[in-house]
């Protein structure tokens, strides 16, 4: 049996409330067993120096290689995934100067239409913020030692292994 | 010596533990530690560069293990 | 005085509840004066067949071309606003194939760290849905009337002039 | 004929309405309309070519205007 470790504490310290909008932001990064809350994952970039927001979700869907999934479980090597999503972080903070970045990724059993994982990034400007949340769901799905088993109508459970496909 | 690895979801399927423990030769290097657990009941699912972690970060395969790190062997991550 | 245009009911109608995951989704755009409603607006993209969800968000921020902002006033052509959002949308549905998309532009007075924009598309994959949001949010900036007044802290207010930039 | 043209934003504050009336000869384009407006108080805020809808539509400066027609002069935009 391969349950999910359990979430804790998240390896990297939000910010605290600042009085001066341009200091760093310390990205925040989790593994997160409940649901995920997406207006407090925003809020947590939220600054009155941010003119653009750019989230992305990743959800369950019902239906992949053409096979019709019912449900997820997502496990982690919890400590480690938490560490990687965090370096993850901290280099897109330093490739993109004033980015503010939140990330939790859930584990567990989810069921279709379920957010697995959830990518804040603010900015000033528009390009900087698309580009972050796009640069950090691509490098994520390379480095974090995370697994999904899908649950086929058929009653059957699979490891995905993008390795093969 | 013994050296204590972590296995995770089809890896830990495969192999029937979550942790395992491998006799190796000291010193040992990842790809010591790899070679002797392909001969183990489940060591045929480990593709022929598996990826392993010491002390939760990545490393390569040339990398030594010492007595103490924290070993993890890891199947093809899919996050997301 | 040019106070904004009251917003009524949306130009573009809303997908049904429909049986069948793959009937192709209606686009929502809207203009409206209330803050507006992120995860509402997110559930108006939310489907079966989804496995990410791509959003983008403008927010007021204090700052612009070096002047201190404390709000500002965002007017609309209404109906024409509302009408070219629902083109735009369109578009892209025709464009990208399965997207999904939701979109509310806000008017009236906002102050900053409000959203005046949200941009929400979902598709079955990542990178469909994050071209969309890219796309709509730069054609929007070219071809929905809409205006902001800046409010600056010397008590000044000025419209914004982007050709003048 | 009069032709009801709405304004909006810096244009409104421009022309000081939301809304005038402007004496064109017929048959009119939107370039016969524009060069009128130019010479009424506020006129001297139109760029060279500004934008204009008809029927909450964009169209060109030789696009023909008719009577009923909901025509628009629209200032720079600046939404999102």
């Amino acid at each position: 049996m391969t349950a999910p470790m359990t979430a804790h504490t998240p390896a990297t310290v939000e910010t605290a409330g600042s009085p001066q909008p341009e200091a760093p932001h310390a990205p925040y990064a989790a593994i997160v067993e409940a649901p995920i809350d997406i207006p407090a994952l925003m809020a947590r970039v939220e600054s009155s120096g941010v003119g653009a927001i750019s989230l992305f979700v990743g959800t369950v869907r019902d239906l992949n290689d053409g096979q019709a999934v019912t449900g997820i479980d997502y496990e982690a090597y919890q400590p480690m995934a938490e560490l990687e999503l965090g370096r993850i972080a901290r280099e897109a903070a330093t490739e993109i100067p004033g980015i503010r970045v939140a990330i939790e990724h859930r584990v567990g059993t989810l069921r279709v239409g379920e957010a697995s994982i959830v990518i804040v990034a603010g900015h000033a400007r528009r390009a900087p913020a698309m580009a972050a949340t796009q640069r950090i769901i691509e490098v994520l799905k390379q480095r974090v030692p995370i697994w999904k088993r899908e649950h086929y109508v058929s009653g059957e459970r699979h490891w995905v292994d993008p390795t093969r496909c | 010596m013994s050296i204590p690895v972590l296995l995770f979801a089809s890896y830990a399927d495969a192999f029937g533990a979550r942790r395992i423990d491998v006799p190796v030769d000291s010193p040992c290097a990842v790809a010591d530690l790899i070679s002797a657990m392909r001969v183990l009941p489940g060591g045929h699912v480990l593709p022929k560069e598996p990826l392993v972690a010491l002390n939760q970060a990545w490393v390569t395969s040339s990398h030594p293990i010492s007595a103490g790190d924290e070993v993890a062997v890891i199947p093809p991550v899919a996050g997301g």
